[in-house]
């Protein structure tokens, strides 16, 4: 039972990471955008929200968990979505092969992330001595309800970005298929040549969509340093394999943010349950730990032989769009 | 072992204008860089070498993230191009890579760390090089022993169960967890212990959740050989959710992570080694074809103790320390633990046929096994009673 | 100068690279008319009317709205001047339903309330006659629901100058005249219309005065009531043309394609063809006549070898020596791998017929390129032919390099016709040959046909305008609901005949 | 209805789409693109270490070709670049975006690793050995390529992120490998396979070890070049990659194209796999992709699937790789700094084809 619940919390706390990224990206998405460049805006923001805390701690005589909190989170979202703009003004405005711009963000932003947070290391006095224990406390407070029992741990043992995540989630999913803004947005990703004609402006949806969504994406990347890792910065590539993981997501949830929750929390699961299955042997865990991968194609096939429109991904996406062009 | 880098680089270069041989390059391949707390120790150590033998920043080139494969001979080779008269590397699998670069280039020393080939290799220019990390280990072992002795004195442990995160089931890994339990039953007879292995020597989130687990199943210490802050921040976690557990790290300084759990870390101090073999090829001198250092020759310590330890731990490990410098305590005594049920009488060192067994030197001599005393890697492989390797296979 | 005009465009000038669309161009648009726009494919009409609704913006010359000069620089500026413009590919995005292709874009107060956005566009629809279900997705439409969609996006907008791109080249001859019928309402209201068509018929009809553009150049325009057909393509043209399909008579017919018990399911296991029968013979054209959509894609297809039909369909193929062939089971190289010479000229030029990326060369080698021996393509006789359809059919194309997608609807359709009729086939197939080209290039394309159909080619000609099947095509197939309602003589036929027999099975009310 | 706002206001500027730019005037533009990129590198490197920014350049070509080993690498990790590049090509070209280089590569990997061990032990004659390795490294990529192709050729099921999740089950695949094969036992790297008898190794010719690199991936070059240029296959990839309908309309087999394209990208990736066991590294690992399987894909696009234009772009990329290293080990950067020039050049790069595609008009009217 304990075990069952570690493992539980353990598929939420990794789960959650995933699913900014996916959110995010699903946003992005819905604009037309396909940024493959999510690896690396969640290492800007991961990085930005890291660096940002150890300096306000640094310099600030008491340091507040709740300035703390509030600044590196708005720097991780400010550098994550700036991460974003250079995409969008590649993409959007100079019409470059979006493919290849998110690749190459995802080769940059893993660039200044472990670039700083080496520098970071160093600054810090080593590995593991960067102190950012005021907005890592923030981050991780919990509530007293977490004490309650199993249930406590299993629902309110997380930091607010955990729920933060779900709630994103669930907004993004009413901003899009609810609001007038999130119709439009969608037409944007659909066909921007009939949401130009409509009066949309394109060329902003695609901007605020793509920035915004590299913002809550560079989330995750903050969700991964602050709490999963507990504020510190190792260059062991996980954030990258995260931010893939985040891509897949995307596809997985149909591009249905709330579909991302539990696809999130599953895949968490998968990934860690080699840990708690007694007796498999070493080479035997490798073969485990294909489990996500796997249940994310058999999904995938499913989900292509029910072969349903709104299934499908937004028509025009990965295409750049030139009003002139026929 | 924390001796400030700080002031390494302005001092050596002021005294390194009055070192004749200005033109002797060292060459330092890392497998990573100073985001990992191994490799950070290295760069510590080599630091301290310049240091103490007045070397300037030109006259040492770190290349770092090299990993083990071709690039590791490439970056060797390089550094051979470069002028480098003694070349280091770092991680376990550069050395057949390390080993054919000395090969072709008999007129340059090469160094390399946690190695076993060099006793075999017959080359006069080619050494390994490790610390008895196995005796810090025992003492960290100490530390967390007299921690749940407490824990259990004051009822708030019924079982004395402890856990370990371990890198791979390797002669490093296992001499060590076998060290770290040995410390602890010295305090607990009755103590446990489950070792989960990562298949990594550094994932910071697969530490992490192997400490979880570890801790789902009720462990209450968590020890690692693992280059990562994951187990202790985990830990860490835990604690504040109000588990009873506490964390021993490895390499690096837990309590800026950790600071409520974390006890110490056992950590390699490499400065005194490469110092010895920087020296040694400055000199021009013969090498061996293996160096190693324990607490004789401050090579290994453990890290500032936590707030959590438990009273009179200090003098405890100071009398540990003391027992293992004057030769009184061995750390692999066979009459402290038993294989099998039974008491061990013999066990071979190094394997010579390459099926992954021991079988010659026997490494039971005067009534304890004599680790890294053929070759400076470690070679302790016994699977004792009261250890459970959970993924050995 | 007592009123003032809606549009006034005055010295307009477009380029596109090299290509002159629009050249000083003087176009004026009055409240309460509707304005025909007039002229040969590629003459710049969508580029002078697009200039108007903000999709391109001008190189030269002034644009007045309502007596003021403007700048219309996208689309958004032209809903704020009342401009609205229904394009010739719809503007419609496919999940989306009826109501949220309407409400795209408008800045409306308040949330996106689906129900009082569904109970306004029900309105207007009643108000201007119009039969929508707000909620029903565009992707389950007909082409004539998602023009209406179109309309009453404009008008939703509240637009009262409307222009409507080639909006009947898909529709029925039913369908269109219930949209000149609102048409003729929104006159009336007093708003401003421009119709761009290439069926003269239309614009007499419907229009009351008429723009002609030649060559990106303004020619002139007249008052509907003063001119007729011949007139127009006069001016068009720039010189006299005639407009006459020659019907000769093949005295020796050869079977050539017997049809028999053809049963077409579609993925969603519906029958677009229900046991249809029928033979075409070579030496004559054989129209087939019927509302969109009644099967005969599946027909065409199903010949083709694009389509697997029921257990117990046979198509047989009867070569010149009465061998007969099963064509069912064979794809399209199997087939003319048996030596079955067959072309078709799909209704999707650029999604099936041709690749749209590639140049005129790389399109003719699409039906040879496995010709030869040996693993590479040869290009050099696919060059040949492109340049010579160029030439033969006069395609207006920088070059035989240049990518299809580029050209013209006219020309790209010229390219695929050139491209089958070289194949020199036994049966060639058309659908829709000459949708959207202008009558000039229409009537190259029937000549083509009658040229294959007096060469002993069984020509299979689908077609929309019952006039031009009626003058065209020896025998004429009528097809409702996926069945054979009808098999008539082209001579003796009258359109509305035809016109019962598409819309009723054997005096029942046919199923669409 | 307003109508004021649009009196008058013509745009700023407006973008026009270019048509027919001269071969020449584009390479200049992408030269100017190059240049800038330098300099605003260099601008970047100079505010992190002031060092002079020419210096740091001398100091890249150094690292890429300062001795003749160094150069002889940047060559041998050229080779391997543009051949995973080679093998992107047909599928990118078909517009299948296989992503699953990586998978693909490790397959090649472990069949040749597997073969280095085994055929060793059974003392294998070299020739069988070679085309063993050969064989079966062509055979595993290319069933890994096209498990993906045969999913989307039936049931259109996505492949971006099919191939992608190819990519982690490969890794694993070969951390299975790897610990079944490791040497010593629990060390998990397998080491140098065949250390002393070299067995499995690629040959040296004329005195360099990496001449047959070049030579295998020159030929795939040249023939992957008139592969898609001028082959039947190759205009049947180009129509399936335009419209599927299309394609089917002429009688192409649409699912055909699909597997036999993805067979071959994948054999060609899993002959990357060989030359990175065989040919380079002498062993087999989790990252014996390295990352490269992503990074090639920037090059196929880029060079638009000219398998000539490859070879520059892997070239300028792993010069740019070596050379950053070479500065951050001299300047003693932490060596990512290496990933944000990569990133700079490649921004500017990809901005650059806008102004080959498109022209920028300025407002005409001064009101
Ligand atoms: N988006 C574009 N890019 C480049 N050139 C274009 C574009 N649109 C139109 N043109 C050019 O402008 C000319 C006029 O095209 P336009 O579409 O206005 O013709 P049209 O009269 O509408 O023809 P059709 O009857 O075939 O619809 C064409 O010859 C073409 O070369
Ligand atoms: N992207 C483009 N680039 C260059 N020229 C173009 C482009 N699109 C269209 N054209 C030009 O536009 C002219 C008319 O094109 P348009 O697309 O309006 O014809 P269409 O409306 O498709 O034809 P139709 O009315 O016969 O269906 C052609 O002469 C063609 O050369
Ligand atoms: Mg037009
Ligand atoms: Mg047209």
């Amino acid at each position: 039972m304990k075990e069952l619940i570690s493992l539980f919390t353990s598929a939420i706390v990794f789960g959650s990471v995933i699913l900014f990224g996916a959110t995010g990206e699903i946003l992005t998405e819905k604009s037309g955008n396909l940024n493959l460049g999510v690896p690396g805006i969640m290492y800007l923001g991961g990085i930005a929200g890291l660096v940002s805390a150890f300096f306000y701690e640094a310099s600030a005589a008491h340091p507040v968990p709740f300035v703390a909190v509030l600044i590196s989170l708005l720097c991780a979202f400010a550098a994550a979505a700036l991460g974003g703009l250079i995409f969008s003004f590649l993409t959007i405005s100079l019409r470059a092969n979006q493919n290849v711009t998110g690749l190459t963000l995802t080769i940059f932003g893993s660039g200044v992330a472990n670039f700083f947070g080496g520098s970071l290391n160093k600054l810090a006095g080593g590995v593991g001595q960067i102190s950012v224990s005021v907005a890592s406390s923030g981050y991780r407070a919990v509530t007293p309800l977490s004490k309650m029992g199993p249930v406590g741990e299993l629902l309110f043992s997380y930091g607010f970005l955990a729920y933060l995540a779900v709630i994103v989630a669930i907004a993004v999913q009413l901003f899009l298929n609810r609001s007038r803004a999130g119709l439009n947005l969608r037409a944007v990703g659909e066909n921007p040549g009939t949401a130009d004609a409509a009066g949309i402006d394109v060329t902003k949806n695609k901007y605020l969509a793509t920035c915004i969504g590299a913002g809550i994406s560079g989330l995750g990347g903050l969700y991964y340093v602050m709490d999963y890792t507990k504020g510190t910065w190792a260059n062991d590539g996980t954030i990258e394999g995260l931010g893939w993981l985040a891509v897949a997501l995307v596809i997985f949830a149909t591009w249905r943010s709330v579909n991302a929750i539990w696809g999130a929390y599953l895949f968490g699961l998968l990934f860690w349950v080699y840990l708690y299955i007694p007796g498999l042997a070493r080479s035997t865990i490798e073969l485990f730990k294909m489990l996500p991968y796997l249940v994310t194609i058999a999904v995938l096939i499913i989900v292509s032989l029910r072969n349903r429109k709104e299934n499908q991904p937004p028509a025009s996406l990965g295409l750049a769009y030139f009003r002139e062009e026929r | 072992g924390n001796s400030g880098s700080g002031t390494a680089s302005s001092s050596a270069a002021a005294s390194g204008k009055d070192t004749g041989k200005s033109d002797f390059k060292v060459g330092v391949i890392l497998i990573g860089d100073e985001n990992e707390g191994y490799t950070a120790a290295h760069i510590e150590g080599v630091k301290a070498a310049q240091q103490a033998l007045g070397l300037t920043d030109d006259q040492i080139i770190y290349k770092y993230n090299i990993p083990e494969d071709e690039t590791c001979y490439d970056t060797a080779t390089d550094l051979v191009e470069q002028g480098c008269k003694v070349i280091f590397a770092n991680s376990f699998s550069h050395e057949s890579y390390i080993l054919q670069a000395a090969q072709e280039n008999p007129d340059v020393i090469f160094c390399h760390a946690t190695g076993t080939k060099a006793r075999t290799a017959g080359l006069k220019n080619f050494c390994n090089y490790f610390e008895n990390i196995y005796e810090a280990r025992y003492v960290s072992g100490i530390v967390a022993g007299l921690k749940l002795k407490e824990l259990m004195d004051a009822g708030k442990v019924k079982d004395p169960y402890v856990g370990y995160v371990g890198a791979f089931p390797y002669a490093e890994v296992v001499s060590g967890y076998t060290a770290f339990f040995l410390g602890i039953r010295s305090i607990v007879p009755d103590a446990h212990m489950d070792v989960q292995y990562t298949n990594s020597w550094f994932d910071i989130t697969a530490e992490g959740e192997a400490a979880n687990a570890l801790m789902a199943k009720g462990c209450v210490i968590i020890g690692q050989h693992a280059d990562s802050t994951g187990a202790p921040s985990a830990v860490e976690s835990a604690f504040k959710q109000g588990k009873t557990v506490f964390s021993v790290g490895y390499n690096v300084d837990m309590l800026s992570v950790a600071p409520d759990v974390a006890l110490t870390s056992p950590q390699n101090n490499w400065g005194v080694l490469y110092t010895e073999l920087i020296k040694t090829a400055m000199e021009g001198g013969e090498f061996k074809t293996d160096y190693c250092g324990g607490y004789s020759e401050d090579a290994v310590q453990i890290s500032k103790l936590g707030t959590a330890c438990a009273a009179g731990t200090e003098e405890a490990v100071n009398t540990a320390i003391a027992a293992i410098k004057d030769g009184s305590l061995h750390v692999f005594d066979t009459k402290t633990f038993t294989v099998g049920g039974k008491e061990v009488t013999n066990a071979f060192a190094t394997d010579t046929d390459g099926d992954f067994t021991p079988d010659a030197d026997e490494a039971i001599i005067d009534g304890y096994y004599h680790e890294s005393y053929f070759q400076s890697a470690p070679s302790f492989t016994l699977r004792i009673d009261g250890i459970k390797e959970l993924n050995a296979k | 100068m007592e009123t003032v005009a809606a549009v006034q465009m005055k010295n307009v000038t477009k380029r596109f690279g090299t290509v002159i669309a629009n050249n000083q161009v003087n176009l004026e648009l009055d409240r309460g008319e509707i304005l025909s726009l007039l002229g040969e494919n590629g003459s710049g009409k969508t580029t002078l009317m697009n200039m108007l609704a903000g999709i391109y913006y001008p190189d030269g010359g002034e644009i007045f709205v309502n007596g003021k000069e403007v700048s219309i620089r996208s689309p958004k500026d032209a809903y704020e001047l009342g401009i609205g413009m229904i394009h010739q590919h719809f503007k419609l995005v496919d999940v989306f339903t009826a109501a949220e292709n309407i409400v795209l874009g408008l800045k409306e107060a308040g949330r996106l309330d689906r129900k009082v956005i569904a109970a306004r566009v029900r309105e207007i629809s009643s108000r201007y006659g119009f039969d929508i279900d707000p909620n029903q997705k565009v992707y389950d439409m007909t082409v004539s629901q998602k023009q209406t969609v179109e309309i009453v996006k404009v008008l939703y907008r509240g637009a009262d100058i409307l222009i409507l791109d080639e909006p009947t080249a898909v529709l029925t001859p039913q369908e269109t005249d219930k949209l000149f019928a609102v048409m003729r309402n929104m006159r009336d209201d007093g708003k401003a219309l421009v119709i761009i068509t290439h069926k003269l018929h239309e614009v007499m009809d419907v229009s009351d005065r008429v723009a002609v553009l030649r060559k990106g150049e303004y020619i002139g325009d007249v008052e509907t009531r003063d001119t007729n057909p011949q007139k127009l393509t006069d001016m068009m043209v720039g010189h006299s043309v005639t407009l006459n399909i020659a019907r000769p008579k093949m005295e020796k017919l050869t079977e050539r394609i017997e049809v028999q018990h053809l049963t077409v399911k579609d993925p969603e296991g519906v029958n677009r063809l229900t046991d249809v029968s029928f033979t075409a013979y070579g030496g004559e054209i054989l129209g087939v006549a019927g509302i969109s959509g009644s099967g005969q894609k599946q027909l065409l297809e199903a010949i083709a070898g694009l389509q697997t039909p029921e257990a117990g369909s046979h198509i047989l193929y009867k070569d010149s020596d009465g061998r007969e062939h099963e064509l069912i089971g064979r794809n399209p190289l199997d087939i003319s791998r048996m030596g079955v010479a067959l072309s078709f000229v799909p209704e999707d030029r650029l999604g099936m017929g041709l690749v749209g990326n590639m140049d005129l060369t790389d399109n003719m080698l699409l039906r040879s390129y496995l010709n030869g021996r040996g693993a590479f393509a040869d290009r050099k006789a696919p060059k040949k032919l492109a340049e010579q359809v160029v030439k033969e059919l006069e395609v207006v194309t920088p070059g035989v390099t240049t990518p299809v997608r580029k050209l013209s609807g006219g020309n790209v359709q010229k390219v695929l016709v050139g491209r089958e009729i070289a194949m020199n086939p036994s049966v060639l197939m058309s659908a829709y040959a000459v949708r959207g080209l202008d009558i000039n290039t229409s009537y190259t394309i029937y000549n083509l046909m009658t040229e294959q159909k007096m060469r002993g080619v069984a020509v299979i000609y689908v077609g929309e305008d019952l006039d031009v099947l009626l003058e065209l095509c020896d025998r004429i197939l009528v097809l409702c609901g996926g069945q054979v309602s009808g098999l008539v003589d082209g001579r003796t036929a009258t359109k509305d005949g035809i016109g019962l027999m598409m819309t009723q099975l054997h005096g029942k009310e046919g199923k669409q | 209805m307003s109508t004021n706002s649009h009196e008058h206001s013509e745009p700023l500027f407006r973008i026009s789409k270019r048509t027919g730019i001269s071969a020449p005037k584009a390479w200049i533009i992408r030269g100017i693109a190059l240049l800038m990129a330098l300099v605003v590198s260099g601008l970047v490197i100079f505010a992190i270490v002031k060092l002079n920014p020419t210096k740091v350049y001398i100091a890249m070509f150094e690292g890429a070709f300062g001795t003749p080993k160094r150069s002889w690498v940047t060559i041998r990790d050229t080779m391997m670049m543009l051949c995973i590049a080679i093998g992107l090509a047909p599928a990118f070209k078909m517009r299948f975006w296989n992503i699953g280089a990586e998978g693909q590569i490790l397959m090649g990997g472990i069949a040749t690793a597997a073969c280095m061990i085994y055929g060793g032990k059974a003392a294998l004659p070299t020739p069988l050995l070679f085309a063993l390795m050969l064989v079966t490294s062509v055979a595993a990529g290319a069933v890994w390529g096209m498990i993906p192709g045969v999913f989307k050729a039936r049931w259109n099921t996505n492949e971006t992120l099919f191939t992608l999740m190819m990519n982690y089950v490969a890794i694993q695949l070969t951390s299975f490998c790897v610990s079944k094969w490791e040497n010593p036992y629990g060390s998990n790297s397998v080491g140098i396979i065949n250390q002393l008898t070299q067995k499995g190794w690629f040959p040296a010719i004329f005195g360099q070890p990496y001449t047959l690199n070049v030579i295998i991936v020159m030929a795939l070059t040249v023939a992957m070049f008139i592969y898609l240029k001028y082959s039947k296959h190759g205009y049947e990839i180009a129509v399936v990659g335009d419209s599927e309908n299309t394609a089917r309309y002429a009688g192409i087999s649409v699912r055909k194209v699909y597997v036999r394209t993805m067979a071959l990208s994948g054999a060609i990736c899993g002959i990357a796999g060989f030359l990175a066991v065989s040919g380079a590294s002498h062993t087999i690992s989790t990252s014996t992709a390295g990352g490269r399987g992503f990074t090639a894909i920037i090059v196929a696009w880029l060079a638009k699937f000219n398998t000539f234009v490859m070879i520059l772009i892997s070239f300028l990329l792993i010069f740019l790789e070596k050379g950053a290293i070479e500065i951050a080990s001299r300047y003693n950067l932490n060596d990512y700094a290496s990933q944000i020039i990569t990133g700079i050049i490649l921004f500017f790069i990809l901005g650059s084809e806008f102004f080959i595609n498109y022209k920028v008009n300025f407002r005409r009217r001064h009101n």
